[in-house]
């Protein structure tokens, strides 16, 4: 039972991680028809704000500390971060130690104003040609993208520790009765998981509930339609890319201090994501959203020692073994719509 | 003459004569050169052009005229090689058993794939090919080489050891891929003053399949089936109410593509007896994709252009090191040497990604019809120009 | 006995009832239209007669056989063809090539790998498809691409294309709405050609009283998913039951 | 079978062809002119340096081409000569390698077999490199091990950490410098029943391909023989990113040591988790949980931060070594690009000098008579009793004595252990060596079970 328990929080931790991207995509695909690559490229940026923020706030002055050395026996450059200086150590270390949950704030305005950029400078342009074009045209800006970050941050990952408050892992099966350590969890994890269904309940309020969403929504449905009413749909639909950009950018920020982010995290995520808005069914938002924490259940309870000792090597095709069956059973993947993206 | 078209002629023998000039024409600059660098005329990399000229006229055979994009085909490459690679080991070394078995094998297995994702069109159909693909290299780089049961050799990739049976191998052979005792090894260079030419047996050898097979790939093109097969792309709707039956025609398609890839992987295979799993990963089937798309969706020569500018890119631009830049711009003065050589510096070696990231970019926004579309407006400015030069010889004269 | 026998179909979506027991029979040799307001279930009729849709209940019976369950390319070798109401064609093909698509189609054996030309000798395909753009008055054209063409050429080609099959039933869905009146005549003209040289059953649907009223032998009103009456055109002129239903609207 | 007389035919008629120039064009075989393949001619030899430049390990592969760019730069008597002073071998001079001035090509493995094989071919075909070493994987090292030896040039390879690389996939043409995972086990298993004692129940979590496994394999024989008991041994697939799944029921599944058989970005992910599930702050069976990662390098530690503290590990080399080698090394190093080196730029910087240093003592670039200098010695590391004990014996580059086996091509030196440090100075100061295993220690049979199957073969010079 607790076993059990504990591998729906991991399947509902992954399935946080995928549904938050297949939401963006599917949000681009939705409203713009373009399938976009570089989807997992933003969603590694949005990692790379909270340590590009990381390494702003610690931007250090030296001093030299002639009691120790270096590694080559010169006495040891000591670095002392500004805002240690400024705001004095401890409130300088906080906001350091506090660098991640500020990456939020700062990465909103950057996805935003690249979303933006992208689908005015690039994805604009390729609305009327082929599906294939968009895929490499997208294909390459990702790898672009990624390149640039490997240039300025190299291949390694680079950790982005949460708050110092926020490490570690509670004891949830206590709380609800069970023995000691039998359901133990890390706290982000659990931050994690509540932070993915806020974004994904405030892009369906968002759509649901505002004028602005009613016109997208409408928009994804029947674009010319909308169009004759004479209402820009184009700007919305830009922005509702820069949103989209958001939603994956946030993800990627919060995802680091699980695992620390590396240049490439985007493309190990890219093609699991565009699975999971398969399975969900092309254009479907909640599709997409049902699709991501079913698939991360079922791959986190195909990893557990029994379900690999049953069926050797289970873990490692469960996600696409799942997208065969679904798909085969049920044409247009659990919530899809007719006709979009079968020829 | 052999049943094409006058252009299709024109084409094949184009591309007969560039295939067997190879050497020369991918050996421009003399071997001391600091051009040298960007030769590509060594027996590898012209096996390799050739070998993924043929897996992406294969796939463009589905993609092209059928418009099913697959994004698994990498996994017929992979068990082509694997197929293959178990032919050295068992019997021989002989590379004619072994691709012919390659192509069987993965005719089979792209038979079984295509029979179930033909089922669904569009994305889903992407979608289910891409899953059986990645299974497979998951299945290949763990699970199906465990000591029980290796099949595949996982990580290192499968190869010959030497106390595999090779039952029909002898000591007279060598004991390298070969046909009939032609080693694919061999390699004569031919030198001429400064300059130097390799003619690789193993190269001959694709080269020759290539044109087999881009001979077929026209016919295929030009004919009813390949008629059908586009017919299929422009309008399956009214492909149902003309009373076809178009499962058989696109299976058919799957099917001989994936020969195609088969045949690649085969003969990858018997130019290095060595399979290794990541050659049916998802970027593996990616690639492919790419090439196509990059030389001409549905285009004859498209796909091997494409094929021959990747494979360039990540052959000949990774290479390029900081101390072959200083040789390049070593005539400059120092500080503009260091300037010139920080410029560059994103771009070659480690970034070779990069420049191929964005060259994806510029083509697909430059050239909508790929490299193909970027020969024929080139073809169309020189004829232009040379129309206008003609009427600007005449004018004077009226 | 009608070549076309529809019979008690009913066909629901969700809660809406598009088709109510239709029951509707079309005779050989003639030309049968199926007029209704918009929302009376014409097309969901159609599709059902071609294999796109099941119907909930009822049975439909073409020449004595069922059509039910079969899918749309078999239904298609029975000998029905369909004209849609946007012309339907292979856009990235030239004329020619359209035109030998359903050609090869009936010979059911297109599997063989000889380029155009050399089947050309060996085989009346390439004549067949020849004489079939003379008639539809497009063999100078035969050479362009399809999707480069005036809607009215796409219509005629379309038409060509079902024709080439020798279909014994032709359903056409609206075959002249979105045209000029040039061209709806024009499109008139070639039915009534049609009609007139070949051994044909043509069923229509369509919303324009002109063409209905022009071709016509038989009409099927359709109102909500029920067909009202089935007559001779001039008996449905002065129907009151149907210029309550349809013509009043229009008049 | 020494073969140290080369023909010098092929530099005439190679010679004698360039001579004629544009006059007439000379046709021959590879074959029939060269004594061995790629024999260098002019005034230069080429080494291929095929590291990965892209893929999740480029940084490691970066490291690597420092060190050979120095290691190229010393050879040819430029900087300050670097190990090359400390080296017991005094056969080089800094005149390049035979008089002939060292150059290099550079190639991108992409840490995939193809790739590495495509690149360290083009370097072989194209170029003329009459060596090939690099690498960051075991997978990498054998297949490229394998073509060089098809192709009849030498390897010498970089990072490459499992058994096989030596064991069942060893080659003639192939050497390898870096440690093995049994040689890991055998360092680490006295150290962590000395730590954490002798009853101790482990938990293994193994990345599901080759070197995973005999990590695995290793780790888990050297510490069942001290008495401790595996409790589960879980495969995890290479492409995971997250192992909460896999960490989650380690708590409650007996265990009260994890051991992380990852390497590179699935250690960094593996560890962090670990640690984020709170499992070093637990007790278990009274006992302290404590979590082991065999293979440790610092590149990949620091992507680890924090999480690596107080872990214990075993490595090849660590830049706080105190012998005068190694702090020659870190000097050269440190202070041409800044920062000291990591253990894959030591071994491969090490790989290069052995390999100049041998042709330079066989007179020859010959590979027979590189692999008879560099391992058909009969020097043996004192203190080890065994027919294998023999090869070449040398010191001074920065693991103490080390010897080169004749019987694998495996090298045998001092193997650290060391400990994620808790209170780093620097970014640098991550790692500390909490011991020093003695080559004896580690040493094995080659015909061990774990190193057992195929052979090394006859050495391959390519003609």
């Amino acid at each position: 039972m607790d076993a059990f328990l504990l591998q729906i929080l991991n399947g509902l931790d992954k399935g946080s991680a995928y549904a938050l991207i297949a939401l963006g995509l599917t949000l681009i695909f939705g409203t713009l028809g373009v399938v976009n690559f570089a989807h997992g490229a933003l969603f590694m940026i949005g990692a790379f704000c909270a340590v590009t923020l990381e390494r702003l706030l610690t931007l250090s002055f030296e001093t030299i500390d002639p009691t120790k050395t270096d590694f080559l026996g010169n006495p040891l450059k000591v670095k002392t971060p500004y805002v240690e200086s400024w705001f004095g150590p401890e409130t300088g270390a906080a906001i350091i130690d506090w660098s991640v949950p500020l990456a939020l704030i700062f990465a909103i305005p950057v996805m935003l104003a690249i979303g933006y950029a992208m689908e005015r400078g690039l994805i604009k342009h390729f609305y009327k040609r082929p599906h294939a074009d968009q895929i490499l045209v997208t294909f390459g800006l990702a790898i672009v993208l990624q390149e640039v970050v490997k240039y300025f941050f190299g291949a390694n990952p680079i950790q982005t520790p949460p708050p110092e408050a926020l490490r570690g892992s509670v004891d949830l099966g206590q709380m609800i009765g069970f023995q000691a350590n039998a359901i133990i969890y890390p706290i982000w994890r659990l931050i994690y998981f509540f932070f993915a269904v806020a974004v994904i309940g405030g892009v369906f309020a968002f759509l649901q509930f505002t004028t602005f969403g009613m016109v997208v929504r409408a928009g994804m449905a029947d674009r010319e339609t909308v169009g004759l009413l004479g209402i820009n749909i184009d700007r919305r639909f830009t922005i509702m890319f820069g949103i989209a950009a958001a939603v994956a950018g946030l993800a990627g920020v919060m995802y680091g201090p699980l695992n620390p982010p590396n240049y490439h995290m985007g493309m190990d995520f890219l093609v699991l994501s565009f699975v999971v808005v398969v399975v969900g069914g092309m254009g479907s938002l909640p599709g997409a959203v049902l699709a991501g924490f079913l698939l991360g259940i079922l791959e986190s309870f195909a990893s557990t020692t029994w379900a690999t000792t049953t069926l050797p090597g289970i873990n490692q095709i469960i996600i696409y073994l799942v997208a065969i069956i679904i798909l085969l059973t049920r044409p247009r993947g659990l919530m899809g719509r007719k006709g979009v993206m079968e020829d | 003459m052999l049943g094409l078209g006058k252009k299709d002629t024109t084409l094949l023998i184009v591309v007969a004569v560039l295939t067997l000039c190879a050497p020369f024409i991918l050996n421009p600059f003399p071997a001391g050169s600091a051009m040298a660098q960007f030769n590509a005329g060594y027996p590898d990399l012209m096996q390799r052009f050739v070998i993924f000229g043929i897996f992406a006229v294969g796939f463009n055979i589905l993609f092209g005229l059928t418009g099913y994009l697959s994004f698994g085909h990498a996994a017929f490459l992979g068990v082509g090689s694997y197929s293959a690679v178990w032919i050295f080991k068992l019997f021989t070394y002989n590379v004619l058993p072994a691709i012919a078995l390659s192509v069987v094998v993965a005719g089979l297995f792209s038979l079984l794939i295509g029979f179930v994702s033909l089922r669904r069109s569009g994305i889903y159909f992407s979608i289910l090919t891409l899953a059986f693909a990645q299974m497979s290299f998951a299945l290949a780089y763990s699970v199906l080489s465990n000591p029980k049961f290796n099949l595949t050799n996982g990580e290192t990739g499968l190869q010959v050891y030497t106390d595999d049976p090779q039952w029909f191998h002898s000591d007279r052979l060598p004991d390298l891929p070969h046909l009939f005792g032609l080693s694919m090894r061999a390699t004569h260079t031919m030198h001429m003053g400064d300059w130097s030419f390799s003619f690789n047996t193993g190269y001959y050898l694709c080269a020759v399949v290539m044109l087999l097979v881009f001979y077929l790939a026209i016919r295929i093109f030009r004919s009813p089936f390949g008629m059908m097969l586009r017919a299929v792309k422009s309008n399956q709707q009214r492909m149902n109410y003309t009373g076809l039956n178009t499962r058989p025609y696109t299976l058919a398609a799957f099917v001989i593509s994936g020969m195609y890839a088969g045949l690649a992987g085969g003969l990858m295979a018997a130019m290095d007896p060595l399979a290794g799993a990541e050659r049916m990963q998802w970027t593996a089937s990616g690639e492919v994709v790419l090439m196509t798309i990059l030389g001409g969706t549905g285009t004859l020569i498209g796909p091997v252009l494409g094929a021959g500018f990747i494979k360039y890119f990540e052959n000949i631009f990774s290479k390029i090191n900081d101390t072959v830049l200083h040789g390049w711009f070593g005539f400059l003065p120092d500080g503009l040497e260091d300037v010139m050589v920080f410029i560059v510096h994103p771009f070659i070696g480690k970034g070779w990604h990069l420049t191929l990231g964005l060259l994806f970019m510029l083509v697909v926004i430059f050239l909508p019809g790929g490299l193909v579309e970027g020969g024929q407006r080139l073809a169309r400015w020189i004829r232009g120009r040379r129309a206008e030069d003609s009427r600007r010889k005449t004018e004077p004269a009226e | 006995m009608g070549i076309l026998e529809v019979k008690n179909v009913s066909k629901n979506f969700g809660g809406l009832k598009a088709l109510n027991n239709v029951t509707l029979d079309v005779r050989e040799n003639t030309v049968h239209a199926i007029i209704g307001p918009n929302g009376a279930g014409k097309s969901t009729l159609l599709n059902c007669l071609v294999g796109k849709l099941i119907p909930d209940t009822g049975s439909v019976m073409f020449d004595g056989q069922s059509v039910l369950g079969r899918k749309p390319f078999e239904i298609n070798q029975m000998g029905i063809s369909r004209v849609f109401q946007t012309p339907e064609i292979f856009g990235d093909l030239t004329v020619m090539e359209n035109m030998l698509i359903p050609i090869f189609a009936r010979r059911d054996g297109a599997f063989r790998m000889h380029a155009i030309e050399s089947v050309a000798h060996e085989s009346a395909v390439l004549e067949q498809a020849e004489k079939m753009l003379i008639d539809m008055k497009m063999i100078d054209k035969r050479h362009m691409h399809a999707a480069s063409m005036s809607r009215g050429d796409k219509r005629r080609l379309e038409i060509g294309m079902c024709l080439s099959q020798e279909p014994r039933l032709l359903l056409l869905d609206e075959p002249t709405a979105g045209m000029a009146r040039a061209d709806t005549n024009n499109t008139i003209d070639l039915l009534k050609q049609i009609k007139a040289e070949r051994d044909i059953t043509i069923a229509i649907i369509e919303h324009d009283m002109h063409v209905v009223f022009s071709l016509a032998d038989r009409i099927t009103v359709l109102a909500q998913g029920t067909p009202l009456v089935e007559d001779e055109p001039q008996n449905i002129r002065g129907n009151p039951k149907v210029r309550e239903a349809y013509l009043g609207e229009t008049a | 079978m020494t073969k140290t007389t080369v023909t010098r035919r092929g530099v005439l008629r190679t010679g004698a062809a360039a001579g004629a120039g544009l006059a007439l064009p000379t046709i021959f075989t590879a074959s029939s002119a060269s004594a061995y393949m790629n024999e260098p001619t002019g005034a230069t030899v080429t080494l291929g340096f095929n590291v990965p430049q892209s893929g999740p390990y480029a940084d490691e592969g970066a490291d690597e081409l420092r060190a050979y760019q120095l290691a190229v730069e010393h050879l040819n008597g430029e900087g300050d000569g670097g190990m090359l002073n400390t080296f017991s071998s005094k056969a080089l001079q800094g005149n390049g390698i035979l008089d002939k001035k060292v150059q290099f090509v550079t190639g991108d493995t992409q840490t995939k077999s193809d790739a590495a094989r495509a690149s360290a071919k083009s370097m072989i075909e194209k170029d003329g490199a009459i060596m090939i070493t690099g690498g960051s994987s075991s997978g990498v090292a054998v297949a490229v091990q394998g073509l060089c030896q098809e192709a009849g040039v030498i390897f010498m390879a970089g990072l490459t950490h499992s058994n096989d690389t030596t064991g069942k996939d060893k080659k003639a043409n192939g050497f390898r410098h870096f440690f093995n995972a049994y040689m890991s086990g055998a360092a680490l298993a006295p150290v962590l029943a000395a730590q954490y004692g002798k009853d101790r129940k482990a938990y293994h979590l193994t990345a599901d391909y080759t070197w995973g496994w005999t990590q695995e394999e290793s780790i888990k024989a050297a510490t069942e023989a001290l008495g401790w008991e595996t409790v589960n041994t879980v495969k995890t697939p290479l492409a995971a990113t997250d192992f909460s799944s896999y960490i989650a029921p380690v708590l409650n599944s007996g265990a009260d040591v994890l051991i992380l058989n990852h390497y590179g970005g699935n250690m960094v992910n593996s560890l962090t988790n670990a640690v984020q599930f709170g499992l070093r702050d637990k007790m278990v069976n009274g006992k302290r949980f404590e979590i082991v990662v065999p293979l440790y390098s610092r590149l990949m530690a620091k992507g680890a931060g924090e999480n690596v503290k107080g872990i214990l590990g075993s490595t090849n080399w660590h830049w706080s070594l105190q012998d005068e080698a190694s702090k020659t090394f870190v000097k050269s190093f440190g202070t041409k690009y800044g920062f000291p080196p990591s253990q894959a730029a030591h071994t491969c910087y090490c790989q290069t000098l052995l390999y100049a240093d041998a042709v330079q003592r066989a007179g020859s670039f010959n590979p027979c008579a590189v692999e008879e200098a560099l391992t058909g010695g009969d020097s043996s590391l004192p203190g080890i009793s065994s027919e294998a004990n023999k090869g070449f014996l040398f010191d001074g580059l920065g693991n103490g004595q080390t010897l080169y086996r004749g019987a694998d091509h495996q090298c045998f030196k001092d193997v650290l252990v060391v400990r994620g440090k808790e209170n780093p100075t620097s970014e640098f100061d991550l790692l500390e060596v909490v011991q020093v295993t003695p080559a004896a220690q580690v040493w094995y049979e080659p015909d061990h079970p774990m190193f057992a199957g195929g052979s090394l073969g006859e050495c391959n010079p390519g003609a």
